[in-house]
C-alpha cells in the first residue's frame, strides 16, 4: 500500500486515496473553440510517463482535497514533500 | 420537544465500551478561509485552524475535516438557534451551512482497549504518539468511511453516515468478540 | 538406499548401501532473502558463500542475521542488536546494542549448492533437485537442450521452484546447475523472482473480517424495518437494500407489481426514494456553477422551482440525471441516482476545486440527513392535506416542478411536487429520524384513499409507461442525450457546460445513431426479455445485422399489455415501422412507438 | 523444425531424450529485416508467425527486451472467452476463439487450450440485465453464450455458493462452454518455436531505444541495445509498455498502464470445474492443470509499471472468492504477482495502423488480452502485411477516440439507478 503526502494533512494510507490522474491537463478555456485534436488530447491523451510523474490525487477519505503530487511509477516512490496543494 | 415522541434513532448494539448514538446537532461548514474566524463568533468557541485538530467548549465542538470544512457537533434541538446566530456572525461571508443532524450518528469507544478495536479495521496509527488527544480525521473503518476524534485517552468517538452505523458497530463487535475468545 | 559422495568435480563415489523407511532431502542452507527481495533490493552474489545476499536496499530497512549471509549464533546475536540499534538511532531514538556471547557450539552452515550430479557426469546420474515437483538434474539439462536458457524460462519449462516451498529447497541447486551447465556464474544466469507470501498463507486470512454481512455495508433507509414487516422482497442496489415490491399472500412479483402499479395509477402509491443522492450546493455562485456542470440552465430558475438535470460526461455521454431544486437564491438541492451520489459528488467537487476555484460555492452531501417518502397518485393531494401545515398544496401555489417548506406531523419537511410515475406526485423530505413516523403516518393517513406501498420494481414500469429513462438502463455510457431523447434538457444558448464541446464530434452527429423509441409487441400477452435485440430483416441467421436492443420490458397492468423501451438505430424515423426481436424460438415482431405509452399529453401530472 | 508426434516420443523416450533439438534459434539480429515486430509475447510471436506462415514475410525479427513471453503472456490468468456485447468486439474476439480451436495441431505444440466454460455471474437485477442482454447480442452475433439459472450454475461449478442469504447472492450466470483457458507459456513457446521454423528472428535481451524515421515520416529502423536494425514496416506489440515505445516514434496513444494482480494457491485435486468471474465484486478464479486456482483482481487504481500491487487489492478479492465459494477458504496462497495493463478509455484494443507510415500498432488490450493472442496476431500480420486494416480490426483504430465512436465495453456494465 501507498503512504501518500498529503499537503494538509501529512502522509497518509493509500485507502483514503482515490488517483485523479495525469496533473496539469487544463480544461480547455473556450472548449467550443478548441479543434477536434486539441479536445481529443483534452479527453484522452495522457502521458503514460515511465519515470517522475505529476499527478492528482484527492484525499477523498480524508481532507478531501486534489492535490499534486510527483511519484515515480518505475518504482512508485513520491517525491518527498512536493505534494503541492 | 414536540418531535421526540416520532423520533426513531438509529439502533446499534452496545456494549460495555460501546456507547450507543445520541441524537446531535451538527452542521458542515464550508467556506473561504475568513468565514472560519467569523463563524468562531457565532458559534461560541474558535474553530480549529491546524489540520486534523478539534476545539471544544462546554458541550461544543468544533472538528477540523479539512482546509474548508469543519464539523459543528452541539447538544440535540440547537439546529434553529445555531442556524440563526452562524448566520449572524458570518454576514457578508462567502460561506454554506448545513444541517446534517440525521446525516450521520456519533458512536463513543471507552477503555483501555479501545484504540486497538478500531485500529484493527482503521489503516491509521492510533497510539497517543500519532493520534493525540483532541486529534480528529476522516478515515476509514473497514469498508465505511468515519470521522474519528479522541477526545480522551481512551475515549474515542466517532461519527458515520446513518446507514453505515450499523456496520460499523457490528464490526466493531466482531472484532471484539473474536480478540476475547 | 546407496549413498555415494559428491566430489569437487561433481564426480560421485559409490558408497554404502543402507535399508531405511524414510529419506529427508535438505536443499542446504542458503539464505532467505525473500523479504529483501520483495522490498526491492537489490541482491548480490556472494563468491564465498556460495549465494545471495542482501546488496543495495531500496527501503530504509535493514537486514540482519542469517537472512544477510552472517553465520554462528554469537555474530548472528550481535548483528541484529546493532541492527536494531541503528535502526533505532535513525529514527531519532536512542540506545546501544547490547554484546552477546554464545557457549552453544557453532555450527557452519556453508551450503551445498553445486553439489549435485553435473552435466558432464557419465553415467548420467539421477538427481533431485526439486523435491515436491520431481524435477531432477535430467529435466534441468533437457530443458537446456531444447533451448529454455533463462532461468525463469527454465522454472516455467521444468516446473521447478513452483511447488508450495516456491523454490526455498530447490532454488539455488537449480541456478547453480544451470549456470555450471552453461558455463556461467549464477549472478549471469540471474534469479527468478521472489514473490510474497513468504509462506503459503489462507484465503481467509486475507479475507479477515469481510465475510456474511461484514462482507460490504448493508444500508438500510429509515423506513427498512417497516418494509421489513410488510412483507417487502429486497433488491441489491449498490450497497443499498431497496424493496422491490410488496407481495401480498399467493401473490408472485407479477401480481404484486400490476396491484402496486394500478393502486398508483388510480389511488395512491407510497415509495421509499430515500436512496436518491443529495447534494446541497451553496453560494453565491451555485447557480452558475451547476449551468456548467448540467446540460440545463439554472440561472433563470426561480426560487422555490425545480427542474430536470441531465449531466454528461466530458466525452458528451450521459453519466447522471436528478431533479434540482432551487430552495433560495444561492442554495440548491440537487438529487442524483442511487449509484450516482458518490462519483457525482466527486466529479463535481474535481471542477470546483481544480477547474474554477474561483466560483463561490459548496458542496455538501445530504443524501442521508432526509428520508425521502414519494406518493404519487391521483389521491395524492388528499392523502397529504390533512397531514402537512405551512403549504399550500393547490395546484396553483404548488405547481409540477417545484418545492415547498412547511411542517409534516409537527417537524419541518421539504415538500417537493415531482413525479416519477407520471401522476400527481409530491416527494416528501423529513430529516432522517422521523422518516419511518411520517411514512406511518402517511400510509394511516391514506389508507381511506386507497394507499399502496410499492417498490423499484414497480417503479421502473411507471415510469416506462412514461418513458422516463433511467441512466444505466436505457443508458451505458454511450448514449448522449439527444440519443435518450433528452435533447430538450440542453440550454442550447449556453456557451459551455460538461461535454458540451464532444456533442460536435462527428460519430455524435453522424445519422444511424441509436435513439429511444418504443415497441409494442404484435401480441399483447407477449413480454420482450430486456436485453433482447433488435433487427429490421426478419429470419436472419448468425451474424444478423442487429439494429438496437431492448432496454427495458415490462407487463403493464393499466394499458392491459406488454410495453418495451429499446435503443434502435434511427429509431425515431422508424416510429410505426415494424421490427424484429430475435429469440430463441423465432422472431418476434414489434410495432415501433414513441416511448411515451401512457398519458402522453401529461394531463395527469399537472393535476 | 522438428516434429512433435506420438513417434517421436517414444523414439525419444528409448534414447535418453538426448535428440530434442532447441525449439527456437537463439538469433542475433541482422542489420535488416522486412518486418519487425517490437514485443515477444504472445501477441507479437503470434504476429511474426502469421507474417511468415500467411504472408510469406520471413524475413521479419521479434524483438524482445527480456524473455519472450514474460511479460503480460506470463502474468496473465489465462481465461478465453469471446462473449463481449459489441457487434465489432464479437467479431474480433470470436476470430481469436475461431483461432484457438485448432492451434495445438496448427502450431505442432500442445497450447493445453480447454473449453471448460466461461461463467459469468450475476448478483443484482442491473447485473442480470446486463448479463442477458450479452447473451441476446452474442447468440444474434453467433457467439456461443447461454443463461444459467443459479441452480444450472451450481451444477455446472458445485462448489459455487448459490444460497440466497449469501451479501450478493448469485441471481444466474451467462455461460460460454466454448470459452475456457489455456497455458500461456505455451502459447508463447509454440508461436516462436513454429515461427522460428519458417525462419523468424526470435532475439532476446534486445531492448528497443529507438525508432528511426526517414525524410518522408515514414519509419526506417530501430535502435536497440545490439544495435540499429532497419526495416520499413515495423509492429508494435508491447502491452503496458506500448505508450513507451511507440511514444519513441513520436506517437501518443490514449492509453494508460495500470496494475493488474493475480495470485494462485497451491495445487489440489480438481475442485473448479469451469472459470468462474465476478464483474460485480471483482473476482474470476479458474482452476489449472496442475491444479493451482489461478485468481486475478481488480486493477489497482493508479498508473504504474512496477509490475506490483497492493495487498488490499488482493484481499477484496479473497474475500469475494471466500464468499462465492465457501469451501475454498483454507486455501492458501501461494504466489502473487502483478503485471502491467495497457488500458484504453472504452477498454477496446486500438490494433492498426498509426499516423506514422511503416508504423502498427496492437495494444490496449487492458485486462483481457491473453484470450485474444492467436486474433490479435494474426489480424495484426494481415494489417502489415497489405498497409491497410483488416476489416474486422478496423472499428478498432486511433481515429475512433477523435471522432467519438467509441467501442465501450466497460460502460456497459454501468451501475443503475
Amino acid at each position: 500500500m501507498l503512504i501518500i503526502n498529503c499537503p494538509y494533512c501529512g502522509p497518509r494510507p493509500e485507502l483514503e486515496f482515490s488517483y485523479a490522474g495525469q496533473a496539469h491537463v487544463a480544461r480547455p478555456a473556450d472548449p467550443s473553440a478548441t479543434g477536434d485534436d486539441e479536445w481529443t488530447a483534452y479527453l484522452y491523451l495522457r502521458t503514460n510517463t515511465r519515470g517522475v510523474h505529476a499527478e492528482r490525487w484527492r484525499h477523498a477519505r480524508g481532507c478531501a482535497r486534489f492535490f499534486n503530487a510527483l511519484r515515480d511509477t518505475t518504482t512508485d516512490r513520491f517525491r518527498r514533500d512536493l505534494s503541492e496543494r | 420537544m414536540a418531535d421526540a415522541t416520532i423520533r426513531r434513532i438509529v439502533g446499534l448494539p452496545t456494549a460495555a465500551w460501546l456507547e450507543s448514538p445520541l441524537p446531535a446537532t451538527r452542521f458542515i461548514l464550508r467556506g473561504a478561509p475568513g468565514a472560519r474566524a467569523a463563524a468562531g463568533e457565532g458559534f461560541g468557541l474558535s474553530l480549529p485552524e491546524t489540520a486534523c485538530r478539534a476545539a471544544t467548549d462546554g458541550n461544543r465542538a468544533a472538528l477540523w475535516l479539512g482546509p474548508d470544512e469543519q464539523l459543528l457537533l452541539a447538544p440535540d434541538g440547537e439546529v434553529e438557534p445555531i442556524a440563526a446566530s452562524l448566520a449572524r456572525a458570518l454576514q457578508g461571508h462567502a460561506y454554506s451551512l448545513v444541517d446534517v443532524s440525521h446525516r450521520q450518528v456519533g458512536i463513543g469507544i471507552h477503555g483501555p482497549r479501545a484504540e486497538w478495536l478500531l485500529e484493527s479495521q482503521c489503516p491509521l496509527p492510533l497510539n497517543l504518539r500519532d493520534f493525540p488527544v483532541g486529534m480528529c480525521t476522516r478515515t476509514v473503518f473497514g469498508k465505511a468511511e468515519i470521522v474519528v476524534w479522541r477526545p480522551a485517552e481512551q475515549v474515542f468517538r466517532l461519527e458515520v453516515w446513518r446507514s453505515f452505523a450499523t456496520y460499523v458497530a457490528e464490526l466493531l463487535r466482531e472484532v471484539d468478540r473474536e480478540s476475547i475468545a | 538406499m546407496t549413498l555415494g559422495t559428491v566430489g569437487a568435480d561433481g564426480a560421485i563415489s559409490r558408497g554404502d548401501t543402507v535399508d531405511c523407511d524414510t529419506v529427508l532431502m535438505s536443499g542446504g542452507y542458503t539464505p532467505s532473502v525473500h523479504l529483501f527481495s520483495q522490498s526491492r533490493g537489490k541482491l548480490r552474489w556472494d563468491a564465498e558463500l556460495q549465494a545471495f545476499v542482501p546488496g543495495a536496499s531500496a527501503e530504509r530497512e535493514r537486514s540482519a542475521g542469517a537472512c544477510r549471509g552472517v553465520d554462528g549464533l554469537e555474530v548472528v546475536l550481535n548483528d541484529g542488536a546493532q541492527a536494531g540499534a541503528a535502526a533505532a538511532s535513525d529514527s531519532g531514538f536512542e540506545g546501544t546494542a547490547p554484546r552477546y556471547r554464545a557457549v552453544a557450539r557453532e555450527f557452519s552452515r556453508r551450503g551445498a549448492p553445486g553439489a549435485l550430479a553435473q552435466p558432464g557426469n557419465d553415467p548420467p546420474a539421477k538427481a533431485f533437485v526439486d523435491f515436491q515437483s520431481d524435477v531432477t538434474t535430467r529435466d534441468l539439462v533437457l530443458a537446456a537442450r531444447e533451448g529454455f536458457e533463462s532461468i525463469e524460462h527454465v522454472k516455467r519449462y521444468t516446473t521447478t521452484g513452483m511447488a508450495s516451498d516456491q523454490g526455498k529447497t530447490s532454488g539455488m541447486n537449480a541456478l547453480a546447475f544451470v549456470a555450471a551447465g552453461l558455463d556461467r556464474t549464477p549472478p549471469q544466469v540471474g534469479l527468478t523472482t521472489f514473490r510474497m507470501p513468504y509462506t503459503p498463507v489462507t484465503f481467509g486470512s486475507f479475507a479477515g473480517y469481510d465475510r456474511g454481512n461484514l462482507f460490504d455495508p448493508v444500508r438500510t433507509t429509515p423506513t427498512h424495518e417497516w418494509a421489513l414487516a410488510h412483507g417487502a422482497v429486497f433488491e441489491d442496489v449498490g450497497l443499498w437494500k431497496r424493496a422491490r415490491h410488496f407481495p401480498r399472500p399467493g401473490e408472485d412479483m407479477h401480481a404484486a407489481v400490476a396491484r402496486e402499479c394500478l393502486a398508483v395509477r388510480s389511488a395512491c402509491g407510497v415509495f421509499d426514494a430515500s436512496t436518491l443522492g443529495k447534494i446541497e450546493v451553496v453560494g453565491a455562485d451555485a447557480a452558475q456553477f451547476l449551468s456548467r456542470m448540467y446540460v440545463n440552465n439554472f440561472a433563470n430558475l426561480a426560487v422555490g422551482r425545480a427542474r430536470y438535470g441531465v449531466l454528461l460526461r466530458e466525452d458528451g455521454f450521459v453519466y447522471d440525471d436528478g431533479v434540482i431544486a432551487r430552495v433560495a437564491n444561492d442554495r440548491f438541492h440537487v438529487t442524483t441516482t442511487t449509484g450516482g451520489a458518490a462519483r457525482v459528488l466527486g466529479m463535481m467537487e474535481d471542477y470546483l476545486q481544480t477547474e474554477w476555484p474561483d466560483l463561490e460555492a459548496w458542496l455538501t452531501s445530504t443524501t442521508e440527513q432526509w428520508s425521502v417518502i414519494a406518493l404519487q397518485g391521483p389521491r395524492a393531494r388528499d392523502v397529504l392535506a390533512g397531514l402537512v401545515e405551512g403549504v399550500d398544496l393547490s395546484p396553483g401555489a404548488l405547481p409540477h416542478m417545484s418545492v415547498a417548506r412547511g411542517r409534516i406531523c409537527g417537524v419541518p419537511m421539504m415538500l417537493f411536487r415531482v413525479s416519477f410515475t407520471g401522476e400527481l406526485g409530491f416527494e416528501i423530505n423529513v430529516a432522517a429520524d422521523y422518516g419511518q413516523a411520517v411514512w406511518e403516518a402517511v400510509y394511516a393517513a391514506g389508507k381511506s384513499h386507497g394507499i399502496t406501498p410499492y417498490g423499484t420494481e414497480s417503479m421502473h414500469v411507471l415510469r416506462a409507461e412514461k418513458g422516463y429513462v433511467i441512466v444505466g438502463q436505457e443508458t451505458d455510457g454511450t448514449v448522449t442525450p439527444d440519443d435518450a431523447g433528452l435533447g430538450w434538457a440542453i440550454a442550447r444558448s449556453k456557451p459551455d457546460f460538461v461535454g458540451k464541446r464532444s456533442l460536435e464530434r462527428p460519430a455524435i452527429k453522424a445519422p444511424g445513431r441509436k435513439q429511444l423509441v418504443g415497441l409494442l409487441t404484435v401480441d399483447p400477452a407477449t413480454v420482450l426479455e430486456e436485453g433482447a435485440q433488435v433487427v429490421a430483416v426478419p429470419a436472419q441467421s448468425p451474424p444478423m445485422q442487429l439494429i438496437g436492443h431492448v432496454t427495458s420490458s415490462y407487463a403493464s397492468a393499466v394499458l392491459g399489455r406488454s410495453i418495451a423501451l429499446a435503443m434502435v438505430a434511427d429509431g425515431r424515423a422508424r416510429i410505426g415501422q415494424t421490427l424484429y426481436v430475435p429469440m430463441p424460438g423465432g422472431d418476434i415482431p414489434v410495432q415501433v412507438t414513441a416511448p411515451v405509452f401512457y398519458d402522453a399529453e401529461g394531463v395527469r401530472l399537472h393535476g | 523444425m522438428q516434429k512433435y508426434s506420438a513417434w517421436a516420443l517414444l523414439r525419444e523416450a528409448f534414447g535418453g531424450q538426448r535428440g530434442w533439438q532447441s525449439q527456437w534459434r537463439r538469433a542475433s539480429p541482422a542489420p535488416e529485416y522486412d518486418a519487425i515486430i517490437i514485443g515477444g509475447g504472445g501477441h507479437g510471436l503470434a504476429a511474426a508467425y502469421y507474417l511468415a506462415a500467411e504472408h510469406g514475410i520471413t524475413r521479419t525479427a521479434v524483438l524482445e527486451k527480456s524473455w519472450i513471453g514474460g511479460g503480460s503472456t506470463g502474468r496473465n490468468t489465462t481465461i478465453v472467452r469471446s462473449n463481449y456485447l459489441f457487434d465489432e468486439s464479437a467479431r474480433l474476439y470470436d476470430h481469436a476463439l475461431d483461432l484457438w480451436q485448432d492451434l495445438a495441431q496448427v502450431l505442432n505444440y500442445n497450447v493445453m487450450y480447454s473449453p471448460r466454460g466461461v461463467m459469468m455471474l450475476a448478483h443484482g437485477v442491473h447485473d442480470v440485465q446486463v448479463l442477458k442482454r450479452h447473451v441476446h447480442a452474442n447468440r444474434c452475433n453467433g457467439v456461443t453464450n447461454e443463461w444459467l439459472s443459479p441452480e444450472e450454475a451450481k451444477a455446472f461449478c458445485p462448489p459455487l455458493n448459490i444460497e440466497p442469504n449469501i451479501r450478493y447472492p448469485v441471481l444466474g450466470a451467462a455461460l460460454q462452454r466454448r470459452g475456457g483457458t489455456a497455458r500461456h507459456d505455451a502459447v508463447a513457446w509454440g508461436y516462436a518455436r513454429a515461427a522460428d521454423a519458417l525462419g523468424v528472428d526470435i532475439v532476446e535481451n534486445c531492448e528497443v531505444t529507438g525508432i528511426r524515421r526517414d525524410a518522408s515520416g515514414a519509419v526506417a529502423a530501430v535502435e536497440t541495445s545490439r544495435g540499429l536494425i532497419k526495416s520499413r514496416r515495423i509492429g508494435v506489440s508491447a502491452a503496458g509498455f506500448s505508450s513507451v515505445v511507440i511514444g519513441l516514434a513520436g506517437v501518443r496513444l490514449p492509453i494508460e498502464s495500470f496494475p493488474l494482480q493475480a495470485l494462485v494457491s497451491e495445487p489440489v485435486k480438481p475442485v473448479v470445474p469451469c472459470v468462474v468471474m465476478s464483474g460485480s465484486i471483482h473476482a474470476y478464479i479458474s482452476q489449472s492443470d496442475k491444479g493451482e486456482l489461478v485468481i486475478g483482481a481488480g486493477t489497482d487504481a493508479y498508473t504504474s509499471y512496477t509490475q506490483r500491487g497492493a495487498l488490499h487489492v488482493n484481499s477484496h478479492t479473497l474475500a469475494a472468492i471466500c464468499e462465492l465459494f465457501p469451501t475454498l477458504r483454507r486455501m492458501r496462497m501461494l504466489r502473487n504477482w502483478a503485471g502491467t495493463v495497457d488500458v484504453t478509455t472504452d477498454r477496446s484494443p486500438i490494433i492498426g495502423k498509426t499516423p506514422v507510415p511503416g508504423l502498427y500498432v496492437n495494444c490496449g488490450w487492458g485486462t483481457g488480452g491473453f484470450k485474444a493472442t492467436p486474433g490479435a496476431g494474426h489480424l495484426l500480420a494481415w494489417t502489415m502485411a497489405h498497409d491497410e486494416p483488416h476489416p474486422i480490426v478496423a472499428p478498432f483504430n486511433i481515429e475512433r477516440f477523435r471522432d467519438g465512436r467509441l467501442i465501450d465495453e466497460a460502460a456497459a456494465a454501468a451501475v443503475a439507478h
